[in-house]
């Protein structure tokens, strides 16, 4: 039985994992990338140990830094947080190889699920309904593909075979486009996980996105703890979840129906750990198994807030052999949960990634908030890594109180420094579409733009010409002041050790 | 002191009295601005309602963030406008635009050559950054006069990748 | 009914009640002194009005500017917070008056429960055990005192009439010790409250400090949320909470009982709003009415936390004329949470108030963490008011979770600027007797010092040498710089210029 | 560099080898010392345990605050320790002592007169201050030797009311 934890990850997620063990009463075990000395992460760990330069191949990916790493400080278990190694099953071997706990599923499990063509024949197999496509059929060569794709039907999606997070995804709505598409999907798939397969995927229009979670133990025990609703997305990339979701809303015979064909695809690989089953589901509420993610997703909050469950903490209960701390039946969710991604991206400027250094923060706090954080003030956000820096989950007894509840803590939120995805979400939580809960994935994209948003609202332009009035007037008396006093001037260091002098 | 802040298009005329109040179009506001932490976030009680928006510098525009609204507002002294505005003409962008990175990252495509036409919006560079390919594209119609990067190559922070001029 | 509030109080409870009202989508209207013009609670209002000096004599306890400024704004309500005005009855009067609703109980109730002899008079008429003492006697003189003060026995306590927080409140254990403390107390009491009145009670030994929270509405109904555990105090103030008691636990019958009675207490006074009945619990769980607290408590956090009830939502509800949400039976307690109060106070320099300005601050954020506070970097923490900054409340499924939590929550909240509370929760939250559940009002002053706790806990003398030692070694390097630099010196306004230029 | 650092009366030496070593008590330490945010809180990775530790210099001892344990360390450049040992006892506090107000506060009391005797831990004066009554005691016996506040007085931060001479 394992004392000690090697995080595997950085960010808000190795925070979020080092909180579960330090609540369990588990030594960490932080690593960090030379971009990283100073992150929470190597803060908050027991121990931390540098694995190497900023770029992610040469330090967070690097297995033999990590296990090495693992050895060394004695961690007798590896958590890999989401992204990086969390779904290589490769990853998962050497740790057990070597004797090491792998928080998460057996290495079989992630590579089944992996490999979307697998998982979709496999999971078919069982019985879970999947979307049309070339699942199964490995390694095609783009004249195979152009031959299938008319048989499926336009439109259809381009998807890498390793892929996730919409890399490496094109959509396509005639042959025509096919062949330029393909090449880019290959590309892109090729450049991000050194795997240029694809396969076809029918396209179900108007579809939202919504997802199960699974908990597996190694007793055998599979539950469900009901669903996410994650269609708020932009390039295929989620920014915004919920739980329950507004269309499964109060049917709980639909929640249940879905939830046991999870359970199902989760067995059909033997799962154990954390998981969970996306379901593409039309408006008549059919669904189709999309893919299953096989570690913590990001939005893991929003279900552990409605239902009480900390699955950091069953992840490695279950890691450590212990049977599941709840049946189906005690899985219960109340209320609703709500999360915001902050990205630092520019929602004004197409979700330009924006670095620089926190400069300031106030953090909305109060009833029915949490904060998933990575970062504070004096940080410096860097361009190597992932641009998610914190996320925003609030709870509130119903749908509408979640909303409210949102609202209050966005306009609370105060990051200086960075440009934030916080005026999109504000925007986002005033549209009505929103609140009334009828979106689909392509919401955003085809629906939403953030100027037209910002016109629509109840707007105060004369505090704005008041703000920069003031603002604009102040630096320029204090240029005024400047310009006349340094007439007369003294050289550098003369400045500098006063400076130091009066000011260490 | 008279001020013309031209927010998101609309013109409006605001003018400093003294420390504590302002006339917008002649309207007037008891005004108590202050910079919380030292930063460009600003608390304004106005007529005692209170506001809190950070005030950013863009390209000699304020971008002002109020309640998640964003404003770009032009602030000019009214007497230099007045000037202007009588020689003829608003202040117009005429020199070549510069196109430098954003922020460090990896070149993944330059999809314009050298003395290429472009029209505004297209896209001059595909930069990685965060894991992400960001699209930076062309403020302005022009002609692409000098491509100073290449696909797979590695950028710093505000280093000039594409110079479009004026068509 | 109104859709304006005005809240009548600062720092953090102000923050809160503002939260509520805009969850609720109420307007809000916020008071501030000269002190507060950059507090939080005014960033975060619609509205903000000064109403005076600092001093909370010239403003925040202004009954007449506040109503003054209720009109001017609109606002046709105002609630009042804790302290300040939240227990005067000729406020709450004078609000009625004024046709603006207060959202607190009747000016009856609060006169009535604000006295403390008549208090104990009419809560033990309607059959509620009180601790022996000298209650319905009021205005008795020091030599009536001094009579009756054998009859009840030794030890006992005078407590101010019109007191609270322990003010005005002396401990006597023989007669000759009387006339010296009633003294003290009358002239603390006359300082605090602009009342001398002291009565005498009995004090119970080795007892517990445990409370019923309340809610009443106009329509007849009065129900109980559970009780919270105040036992953790030191001069009579409140440091720590949680509910459930870890004396009562599991004991559902003892706690329906307490409650039920506490419920008889309120409605003795026809109460309606949220309230609290504190009890002096002693070890064979008799329990006594002590007082009741006629206003929101600073804990009210630790039983919304286990309820799932928002308290001051419930207040507001309540003020408006509707129901109550809930009846009685649908009160249930999940789960465990505990409050620590963090004061910017020296623990180790015997809880001296410590002010200055707030210079950086790291929030303890995450699962199951709660913070309620009014502060926030850059803020001056300034000597008028109380010392209380911050609350941290953590949530927990068991006690022991929830200890945990605590402790991780402490660890990780860092405040540089001022000195605070939080090395005392981590020394509290590892003593055996706390982690036992079994300590009594007098655990803080009686079995605790923060160098006897710090000298018990696994120390780390050589890492706080290399820190030391570090720290010192640069300081000496830099200055050793400076005085090299510093050799050509020139002139102050010459460095100013250059530094104002280069770092605006 | 060689220091003697004694920690809550602990003799520990601490060598700094260079940047990133130091041995303590002979025992080699790899160290990474980082101030956050430019603030007296540093993360320290000694060996790759990471601790974090607030550090404030309080008349001359350092204090420090680490895990919420608070330690308080007197740091000494060995050679002057020796020195100053081979001269013959240890520095001690000789001159008068001066209280000062630690916050703004209002006198509530000054229980002791000029030229009254006190022991260590003595209430010299009890000062009001966010709502609550302080009482502030001498560090050590002595004779009052001024008292320069009285009941009901307001006084600065830093201002000195009671002066302690040694006996």
């Amino acid at each position: 039985m394992f004392n000690k934890v090697l995080i595997a990850n950085r960010g808000e997620i190795a925070v979020r994992v080092i909180r579960a063990c330090r609540e369990l009463g588990l030594q960490t075990v932080a690593v960090y990338s030379d971009a990283d000395r100073n992150a929470l992460h190597v803060r908050y760990a027991d121990e931390a140990y540098n694995i190497g330069p900023p770029p992610a191949r040469d330090s967070y990916l690097r297995m033999d830094k990590l296990l090495e790493v693992a050895k060394k400080s004695g961690a007798g278990a590896i958590h890999p947080g989401y992204g990086f190694l969390a779904e290589r099953a490769d990853f998962a071997q050497a740790c057990e190889d070597e004797g090491i706990a792998f928080i998460g599923p057996k290495p079989h499990a992630i590579a089944t699920m992996g490999d979307k063509a697998r998982a979709r024949a496999t999971v078919a197999a069982a019985g879970v309904p999947v979307v049309p496509g070339t699942e199964g059929k490995e390694n095609l060569t783009d004249d195979e593909l152009l031959a299938i794709a008319p048989k499926i039907g336009f439109p259809l999606l381009i998807k890498a075979v390793a892929g996730g997070g919409g890399k490496g995804m094109r959509e396509v709505r005639s042959l025509d486009e096919m062949p330029a598409a393909l090449r880019a999907a290959r590309a892109e798939a090729e450049a991000a996980f050194g795997d240029g397969n694809v396969y076809l995927e029918k396209l179900i229009e108007g579809a939202r996105h919504i997802e199960i979670q699974i908990l597996a133990d190694k007793h055998g025990n599979t539950i469900h703890l009901g669903e996410r609703e994650c269609s708020i997305q932009r390039r295929h990339q989620k920014l915004f979840e919920e739980s329950p979701s507004p269309f499964v809303g109060q049917d709980e015979a639909f929640r249940q129906k879905m939830g046991a064909v999870a359970v199902r695809a989760a067995q059909a690989v033997g799962y154990i750990s954390a998981g969970t089953i996306e379901f593409l589901v039309d408006k008549d509420k059919n669904f189709y198994f999309l893919e299953m993610n096989t570690r913590l997703q990001v939005e893991h909050p929003v279900t552990e807030y409605v239902t009480g469950v900390d699955i950091v903490k069953e992840q490695i209960r279950i890691a450590r052999g212990r049977p599941l701390s709840y049946t189906q039946d005690q899985i219960t969710m109340h209320g609703w949960a709500m999360e915001a991604r902050i990205n630092a991206e520019d929602p004004y400027n197409n979700f330009m990634p924006s670095i620089g250094r926190i400069e300031h923060m106030v953090l909305p706090t109060g009833p029915g908030v949490r904060l998933d954080t990575g970062i504070y003030a004096g940080l410096e956000i860097t361009p190597y890594y992932d641009s998610l820096i914190s996320k925003l989950i609030v709870w509130g007894e119903t749908r509408g109180h979640a909303i409210q509840r949102m609202r209050r803590a966005l306009e609370e939120y105060k990051i200086v420094g960075v440009r934030t995805t916080i005026p999109f979400h504000q925007n986002l939580l005033k549209q009505s579409r929103f609140i009334a809960g009828s979106f689909d994935t392509r919401f955003v994209e085809e629906r939403f733009s953030m100027e037209e948003a910002d016109a629509m609202r109840e707007t105060h332009p004369e505090i704005a010409a008041i703000l920069a009035t003031l603002v604009a007037h102040q630096e320029t008396m204090r240029a005024a002041h400047i310009i006349r006093r340094a007439k007369r001037d003294t050289s550098n260091w003369k400045w500098y050790a006063r400076w130091e002098r009066i000011h260490r | 002191m008279k001020y013309i802040a031209t927010v998101n298009g609309q013109e409006i005329e605001v003018d400093i009295l003294d420390e504590h109040r302002v006339a917008v179009n002649g309207e007037e506001y008891e005004v108590d601005m202050v910079a919380m932490s030292n930063q460009p976030l600003y608390s304004l009680l106005a007529n005692e309602r209170s506001f809190e928006g950070y005030v950013y510098e863009v390209n000699g525009q304020w971008q002002v963030l109020l309640g998640g609204t964003l404003y770009e507002v032009v602030v000019e002294d009214e007497q230099i406008k007045r000037l202007r505005k009588a020689g003829g003409g608003r202040r117009e962008a005429k020199g070549p635009f510069l196109l430098k990175a954003p922020m460090p990252g990896l070149v993944v495509k330059v999809p314009v050559q050298e003395g290429q036409e472009v029209q505004k919006g297209d896209v001059l560079v595909v930069l990685e950054s965060m894991k992400m390919q960001n699209e930076l594209k062309s403020p302005k119609a022009g002609k692409v006069e000098k491509v100073k990067v290449e696909a797979g190559q590695a950028v710093e922070q505000g280093e000039v990748m594409v110079v479009v001029a004026a068509p």
